[in-house]
């Protein structure tokens, strides 16, 4: 199965958010993380059937990384909007 | 620990292991030591919630060696002791099995088999006999029960700790993972209402009085300087081992007497070949089983006399001919053909029964 | 109804698929029967096809697993290709019909393979939660191995402190199940 | 614009979603490990053991010569690699069971025998695998399968000081450190350290890293997080034992 | 490394112990790991002071499971590598040994059997048959010698890296305490001077490349989560090992096609049924002995062709009926009759065999 | 004028001579251990377990009930006997081969459940039944059967620090010290305070002896005391590890 | 056996030194240890046949019993001569 | 000569027992023989009775132990107990003439029961340190296994280091090799 499909990308003010339903296990370890409490479940469903998450729209995302770095599945994907593209 | 964990009889309906930790209870074992490992257990589960409340006790301990060593060290100092395992636990086991069988010592050991080589699945297989049977750098002084019911394990459990200490032999109950996760009906009582007497405990070491004072010391060793004192210790064994094997060998045979086919099983397989030979036989074919319940001591003779008619055995286990040997050794010198149907690690059908028997006799 | 029932029941992790199979021969078991269940079990704690074997019967009752099911309800994609061993010519398959991309996994005819919405009926009708009692009914109905009554003093029995609570609760669930029974009806 | 997938380079991509549960911590140590094994560029030369416990599920993780092992048995046979093949950097992969319990006899001898080889320890305060009984490492009070009333210290003892018992039998050259998935950069500084303690051939090198097992707890997101950071921290001292000295 | 341990052949008398650290020099064996037990100490003491010079290795490990599990790190990363053990040490082993059985790795094993069960002596028993062919929760996926002289011991060290790394099942060369200890004369030899090639070793782990760039990454497990996936898997180690079972299986068959009476034994027991066969003989009785050398895999054609003649076997082993079992397991359907002469423990010496045959032809 | 044998009342008499070697410190361990013994006056509750190795020779030593048991498995054995029985005193009597490499699992695992039993362990630099190996314990650059050359440390590590190991891995109430034959009647206190630790119930009580072996060290009487006492002890600290609190 | 036979008593200025041969395994190490070193071989022989040990005669043993105390066979018996009787 | 001779050599720890067996069996195979020599092991690293059991022959050695030796030579009272067992009809049994209590316990006939002053005459006439070589002279002399000749050259071979700094040690060796031939010689 190709890793990437499914995926989809969250445009924040600082930073894309990227998940990937794939390797996202639902397990919400990234939502209690974020220091800004951004990120809630998504109508996704993740790879267990069990819904994945996203930034709130018009969200306050840091580009902190913290969830990248916290998802045990490696499931989001931060990019910085200055190193973006 | 006044009140009787089963009044009377009571049908239940319960998973394999919580029958065990039940039938612990109601032979009134003292306690358990144990090492997890699937599909034992929830024998450790049960019985960690049950005993404190009958002034039972558990210990886990740091792994198999250990748990059959404190075993051994419970039942020495006259505790009523148990433990369980599988597979590579129950590899690691067979050194202190090995000294329990030395010393002979009653500990009761429940095998809960599971797929074989190494960690291979926690399933299910029959690949423990061998290692069960005659494991260890020894002669294998041991009694092996083989259970096939839930009912069986519960009477089993319960009587493996009045041969243990009856005839002060390592005791075992050998079931598979199929037996300990599965649910079934079954009725478990006290023992006493069955008329069942449990044989009273007595410790080896540790008795009353100062030793060399009030009695002369208990000095246990298993270690001989000489060729020829082990050779007196191992022909004693052998002689103990023999006086009591037909008291304790049991077996079952089914619809033998005319049979022209014999499943030969053992353990939950049994149930397949119950229902396979009924079939068989409903179809107008001559078809019976023979069954060890002890796979040793090995109702050598009862299955002599069962199979005398048939003109054909069908060997039937979850193992590459575990119990194959053990059978040929029993009966070297009959000339009856052996068809094995040999199925490492995987669950027998009946319908898979059937039909080979129906292949093998047209 | 047939002597002996064989059913072999399987989804994900969180399918509920054990607690359904605990259900069945609970009720069973208490209606006097004969019942023998297991489940299959691998290494991981969370992940794989989890499978639960059931038979039912008014006789003793033989080997824990079988060859072939009388009835094979699969739940996800893998559980289809993972029970697809079990059916045999008697066999009655059914599949949730709103698996996608196992249309040449099913097994063949003289299978009986039936798609049934319960999901969907589950998600609309009534709350993605009872799932499984649908699934519940839905057995119970093929397999004829029970009463639906039968089966709802099973549920009492089991979850009847949350319906006290909750008597809305005891509805839905009788519900789910009827409408898991109908939903075969239909079908069948 | 195509986002990549932010994986650890040496993680297999084909064998990932791995098999560990949602909020498993394992998954964890082995980013933090993927992430160290990155940046010291030994992909070519690590030999990675894991152990019976659900660290066997990680035996196709990693893009590395793999070898699952008997419970509590990774320590000897990364070991009996290592001395034949000094040249291969040995990682042994396993739960609190497998080296606090089981394996202890050989976490302790390859401690005091130096072994060259890097040995990382999952402590989640349970024997995950097998579903949730006590571990060497259950806290005080805790409730598992086999200490359904919760772990009575009087009877069994406290948590097992892991890394402070490894400290205690190896000598100068050895590295040992305890470090938590909830500070995953330092765990991984950690990783590295040890391994760079193996390159440099000087001793052994140990890291425990604390770890959640959501299934057996029966935790959700927050209180994973709470167990570990609160809990957990309150008996295991989150910090470096032992490192080698700078001028040796 | 240059130079050969040993040039040429060489005539020498050494004990037992010392020969199979020779054994395994002349193999090209490099590293042995090793926990010391009586009697098989002697093996690591000797290798031990040559390994440095010949720029091999050794690791005292702290028990037998790590000297197990290390041998097996070894050989899978492409070393020679052997371990040695006995008694409750072999016990121990067997965890590590059903792990080489199911991954295949072509560790060899020396054992040198002392009495049993448990600790019992020191000195010398053939009672870890059983252990050794079938040890572990598997089901005996092992190749076996048993050696009878000196000589053997030496040549059959040397084969069994051979056996071990040509057919990838765990080697042993089962001996016992009487050969570890005593001195005989016997000739050593570089393998090569014979004709003797070493099956080059290859690492399974660690090759060059980087995995999953250059190479796959080699990714071993040995759990599989479904019956049915183990049952291919045993099945395919069951289809391997017949296939290599013709080509490994050796026995010693003398003065069998006459003799009315055959004497069935292993190992150092051969020795005296050699003497006591050309005393039989001498004495105008028919007697012939029959010995497999391969325990695992047993002779099974080659034996059932050497009895066929014969009106009775004789088994004769240090053991209760250890190898009797594989041979019933091997001949069932044959109707000569086997008389037994079990000597659990202690040595077994030609006058007695001698006697014991002549109490029977009479 | 009769003059009597001077020997703890504990000890058998008919089994004396004992079977130790002229001049090993087995025997003067058991005479420390059967004068505290003596004084405890608790010669009918002891259980005492002897290991293989040259402890086995002590199966028959006491008037007191005794089961030899495996090589490392003495610990396991006498925790079950507590278990069952909490009002025996079992005391576990072992080798520095059967304590810290064969059975170090046990000892550590007894340690950290804070069994209520007492240890005993002999450290006496080798392998003494099987004729003189390299124990855990060796020195550096000592010979051994199976260090001919003298042990490497750089290749086999430091002598194991086991009261410091066990120490490190109990809590409060637990009792550890090391002792050396050299000072009897101190070694005699230990012990005592070790079986005092066991009688009061607070917790695991473990003392380790330094001891001597003639017999594979080839010495003299001279000899053997020197090394002892001067190079044993440059590697092994005498004295008390841990203590339990006067006021718990 | 009697332990106590061929025992031998030898008398100091300060204790009586009491030797029994058939515990006495000729160790050496009581005569290491004494700190006036005035213990000796005998012409006796202990238990493995030989030579048990004794003080000297006319010995400065100043019975302080650290002979007794470090026979690991308990072979010596050392008697201070206040107490004696 | 005897196509296969047996011995058992046995005394207590101290005797040298295994290094007289050891020399022996040296000699025999530099001649050319075949020779077999086990020692027999216990537990205990002293203490207990030690034995050597040797076997010369012109052709291959059968098993390392035997039933009946061609001749005993036992060196102190627990060994001439432990040894009787390998006394049969045609064995000699020799033993130490010093060796007192043991009158019960030597073999009768037909075994040939033979004291010898070994220990005496070694203590009396040499030195008490050559006490095992007085036996192995009177091993050879009894045996007929070998010349004293052969022997002295293995005696040579082991310790010629030593004659070399102190020739009277050879003188001394060899004296009491013959002595102890000249023992068996009077006896037999
Ligand atoms: C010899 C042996 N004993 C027991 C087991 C069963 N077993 C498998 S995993 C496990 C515990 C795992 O716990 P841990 O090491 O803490 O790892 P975790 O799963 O928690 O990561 C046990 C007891 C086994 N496989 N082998
Ligand atoms: C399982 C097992 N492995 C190995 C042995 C062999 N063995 C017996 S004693 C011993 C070593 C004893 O050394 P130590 O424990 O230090 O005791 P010591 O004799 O020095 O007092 C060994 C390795 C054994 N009996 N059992
Ligand atoms: S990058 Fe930081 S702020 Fe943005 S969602 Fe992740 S954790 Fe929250
Ligand atoms: S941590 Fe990862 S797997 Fe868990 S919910 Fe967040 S994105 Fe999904
Ligand atoms: S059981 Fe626990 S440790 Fe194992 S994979 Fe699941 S969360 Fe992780
Ligand atoms: S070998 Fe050493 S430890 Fe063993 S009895 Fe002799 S002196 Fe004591
Ligand atoms: S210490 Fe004891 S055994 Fe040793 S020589 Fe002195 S008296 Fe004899
Ligand atoms: S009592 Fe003291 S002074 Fe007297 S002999 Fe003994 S050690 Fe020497
Ligand atoms: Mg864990
Ligand atoms: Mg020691």
């Amino acid at each position: 199965m190709d890793l990437k499909s499914n995926s989809y990308t969250i445009e924040g003010e600082k930073a894309y958010f990227t998940l990937f339903p794939t390797l996202c296990k639902g397990c919400g370890l990234c939502m209690e993380k974020c220091p800004v409490k951004v990120i809630e479940w998504s109508d996704k469903l993740g790879v267990y059937g069990t819904p994945a998450v996203q930034v709130k729209e018009d969200s306050k995302c840091t580009g902190c990384k913290i969830c990248e770095l916290v998802c045990p599945d490696c499931a989001i994907t931060i990019t910085p909007k200055r190193k973006a593209k | 620990m006044a009140e009787k964990p089963i009044q009377g009889e009571k049908r239940v309906f319960m998973t394999g292991n919580e029958v065990v930790a039940w039938g612990a209870l109601a032979a009134q074992a003292d306690i358990m030591y144990g090492y997890p490992i699937t599909p034992q257990n929830e024998i450790m589960h049960y019985w960690s919630r049950l005993a404190p409340k009958h002034g039972k006790k558990f210990l886990q301990t740091e792994d198999e060696i250990s748990a059959g060593f404190t075993t051994i060290g419970g039942t020495i100092i006259g505790a009523r002791a148990f433990t369980g395992t599988s597979g590579p636990g129950n590899t690691l086991m067979q050194e202190p099995m090995s000294m329990a069988e030395m010393y002979r010592v009653p500990a009761v050991f429940i095998i809960q088999q599971r797929g074989g080589p190494s960690t291979a699945t926690v399933i299910y297989s029959q690949q423990e006999v061998t290692l069960t049977t005659f494991g260890g750098n020894g002669e294998g002084y041991r009694i092996v029960y083989s259970t096939a019911t839930h009912q069986e394990l519960f009477d089993y459990t319960i009587k493996a700790f009045n041969t243990a200490w009856k005839h002060r032999f390592p005791t075992f109950v050998l079931a598979d993972g199929y037996q300990a996760k599965m649910r079934e009906p079954l009725t478990i009582y006290d023992p006493e209402a069955k008329g069942i007497e449990m044989v009273p405990t007595v410790p080896t070491l540790g008795k009353e009085g100062v030793p060399g004072v009030d009695r002369p010391p208990v000095h246990m060793t298993n270690t001989r300087n000489t060729e020829e004192e082990l050779y007196e210790v191992v022909k004693g064994l052998q002689a103990a081992y023999e006086e009591m094997w037909p008291e304790v060998e049991e077996h079952e045979a089914v619809e033998c007497e005319d049979a022209e086919i014999i499943i030969v099983c053992h353990g939950v397989v049994t149930r397949s070949a119950r229902v396979a030979v009924s079939q068989l036989r409903e179809a107008g074919i001559k078809a019976g089983y023979f069954r060890p319940i002890t796979l040793r001591p090995f109702p050598v003779e009862p299955m002599k006399q069962s199979i005398k008619g048939a003109k054909q055995l069908l060997m039937v286990e979850s193992a590459q001919g575990q119990l194959a040997r053990l059978v040929k050794d029993s009966i070297y010198g009959s000339t009856i053909p052996i068809e094995p149907m040999f199925r490492p690690g995987i669950g027998i059908s009946s319908e898979e029964i059937v039909e080979k028997v129906q292949s093998l006799i047209k | 109804m047939a002597k002996l029932v064989k059913i072999a029941l399987a989804g994900e992790g969180g399918q509920g698929v054990q607690s359904v199979a605990g259900i069945l021969v609970d009720a069973a078991y208490d209606e006097g029967k004969e019942a023998l269940y297991i489940p299959n079990f691998g290494v991981e704690q969370r992940g794989g096809v989890s499978i639960a074997f059931c038979q039912i019967s008014d006789e003793r009752i033989g080997a824990p697993k079988f060859e072939k099911a009388d009835i094979v309800i699969a739940l996800s994609d893998r559980a289809v290709r993972r029970c697809a061993q079990y059916a045999g010519p008697e066999t009655v398959f059914l599949y949730d019909a709103s698996i996608t991309g196992i249309e040449d996994d099913l097994p063949g005819p003289p299978v009986k393979v039936l798609g049934i919405p319960a999901l969907k009926v589950a998600k609309d009708e009534l709350h993605p939660r009872v799932f499984n009692v649908v699934i519940l009914g839905a057995t119970i109905k093929a397999t004829g191995v029970m009463t639906l009554d039968q089966v709802k003093k099973a549920l009492e029995k089991k979850l009847g402190y949350k319906f006290e609570q909750n008597p809305e609760l005891r509805e839905l669930n009788y519900k789910a199940l009827e409408r898991g029974a109908e939903l075969i009806g239909a079908v069948l | 614009m195509e986002f990549d997938i932010s994986m650890p380079k040496c993680w297999r991509r084909e064998t990932k979603g791995h098999k560990f549960c949602p909020g498993c911590g394992h998954g964890l140590v082995l980013k933090a490990l993927g992430l160290a094994i990155d940046e010291l560029q030994i992909q070519d030369r690590v030999v990675f053991g894991c152990d019976i416990g659900c660290s066997l599920l990680a035996y196709d993780f990693f893009n590395v010569d793999t070898m699952q092992t008997h419970h509590g048995r990774t320590t000897p046979v990364i070991t009996g690699i290592k001395r034949a093949r000094p040249d291969r950097i040995g990682i042994a992969y396993m739960g609190d069971g497998g080296g606090y319990a089981i394996g202890s006899q050989h976490l302790v001898n390859a401690a005091a025998r130096n072994e060259r080889i890097t040995a990382i320890l999952v402590n989640n305060t349970v024997y995950g695998m097998t579903g949730g009984q006590m571990a060497p490492t259950t806290l005080p009070g805790m409730k598992t399968e086999t200490s359904p009333y919760g772990r009575e210290i009087s009877q069994t003892g406290y948590p097992t000081q892991g890394p402070e018992m490894v400290a205690a039998i190896t000598r100068e050259g050895a590295y040992v450190a305890r470090g938590t998935v909830g500070k995953l950069s330092q765990l991984k500084n950690m990783i590295k350290k040890a391994l760079e303690t193996q390159i440099a051939g000087t001793g052994f090198s140990f890291v425990e890293a604390l770890s959640t097992c959501p299934t057996n707890w029966s935790t959700n997101a927050k209180d994973t997080w709470s167990f570990l950071e609160d809990e957990m921290t309150k008996y295991f001292k989150v910090g470096e034992l032992k490192v080698p000295a700078k001028e040796e």
